[in-house]
């Protein structure tokens, strides 16, 4: 049951830790039409250069942990989870 | 019954650690983490902290909702600090109250142990050399 | 390092607990006994505390200095009442400094359930029902 | 290497707990022969009526633990031991 979506899903990132210093912001809008969030991951991952695989890292989408395999929706917020630390 | 604070200032349990007072309680474990002047060898001034709000506190709350459900516990709450924090501020605190001590005991430490596993925060180092590092305890097994 | 008190008066471990407080120690681990409702199915309004001051001290401080010695600590303390408590009441309070948690949560456990079993501090405990009773908690083994 | 001892060792006990409730007192001052703090026991517990057997008892001389079979000396200061239930 997929619905239809916009050619360019706008997405929300907000990036923790090591990836938001390698990103070098907090936070971006971007367009996107990776298929799934291990794709978008992999397409952030060029574009900023992020050294940790995503075999090390759990994504959540608006606030709750999402399978990789998910498609990235319109208006979506996505967060990749390094390992945390806390403590 | 469980309760879960981030904060930006200095944690103070007390009303937290109020909450957890019932007349059924006979014993009540705490545990404080202090930001320590080492790590591994090397000298630290000073940790930071970085935390997913939504989420942690969503984690937080299902850890403290499962250490209530696993052990005979009255109540249990937690309290994390985030930013930059020096040598002896409280990154973390946590009470749990029990009828008696071996739950208290056991929920207390399960509680630390999860919320080091599961919650989303970070910490970096800052280390007397001048570098510093995010500091990974966990590693990911499962990838959901 | 460590340290043990007596108290007639309500425990407030605020000085007790800044003193376990070093720049090495990144866990501190407490428990507190609080006077519960409830005793073995019975109804308790109450308990009382009497204490041999002389030798308290003397095992009370050879059992942190145990724990000190068998854990890796930075420094462990506690403080006992005596007297007439009601519910609610802080009998007695334990606090241990660690480098990491681990070593905190276990001393502190080994400090709570060794002052049952070694000091000699007798509980009394008062029943809805009217009558009053000292408590055994510990059966003596060897006759020393 | 038994001391010469006088006639009538004068001992101060004190009570707690259970024994103190049985005794009726704190402490007390008494003479007594008994030649072990055993036998002190027994003694006492004739007089007092303690329910406590001396086998879930320790002894205690001048503030430290004592064995049994030690005698007790002009001026010492004992204490029975019930069983404890501090925490």
């Amino acid at each position: 049951m997929m619905l239809a979506r916009p050619e360019m899903p706008r997405l929300t990132l907000e990036y923790f830790a090591s990836l938001r210093d390698e990103a070098g912001c907090a936070q971006e809008q971007i367009e996107s039409t990776a298929p799934s969030l291990s794709a978008l991951y992999d397409e952030l991952s060029q574009r900023h250069g992020f050294s940790l695989p995503a075999t090390r890292l759990r994504v959540a989408v608006n606030a709750a942990f999402a399978p990789w395999d998910q498609s990235p929706r319109d208006g979506d917020h996505v967060v990749f989870i390094p390992p945390v630390s806390g403590g | 019954m469980s309760a879960f604070l981030l904060t930006e200032t200095p944690i103070d349990p007390t009303s937290f650690s109020a909450d957890l007072r019932r007349d059924e309680a006979g014993g009540y474990c705490s545990f404080e983490g202090w930001v320590r002047n080492h790590s591994d060898g090397q000298a630290v001034l000073g940790l930071d902290y970085q935390a997913y709000p939504a989420l942690a506190e969503t984690e937080a709350l299902a850890v403290l909702r499962e250490a209530e459900a696993r052990f005979d516990i009255v109540a249990a709450s937690c309290i994390h600090r985030t930013g930059s924090l020096v040598i002896g501020d409280m990154a973390v605190w946590i009470g749990v109250s029990a009828a008696h001590r071996d739950a208290a005991f056991t929920a207390c430490r399960f509680v630390i142990d999860e919320i080091k596993k599961r919650v989303p925060i970070w910490k970096r180092e800052r280390y007397a050399d001048g570098h510093s590092e995010w500091i990974a305890c966990h590693e990911v097994t499962e990838n959901s």
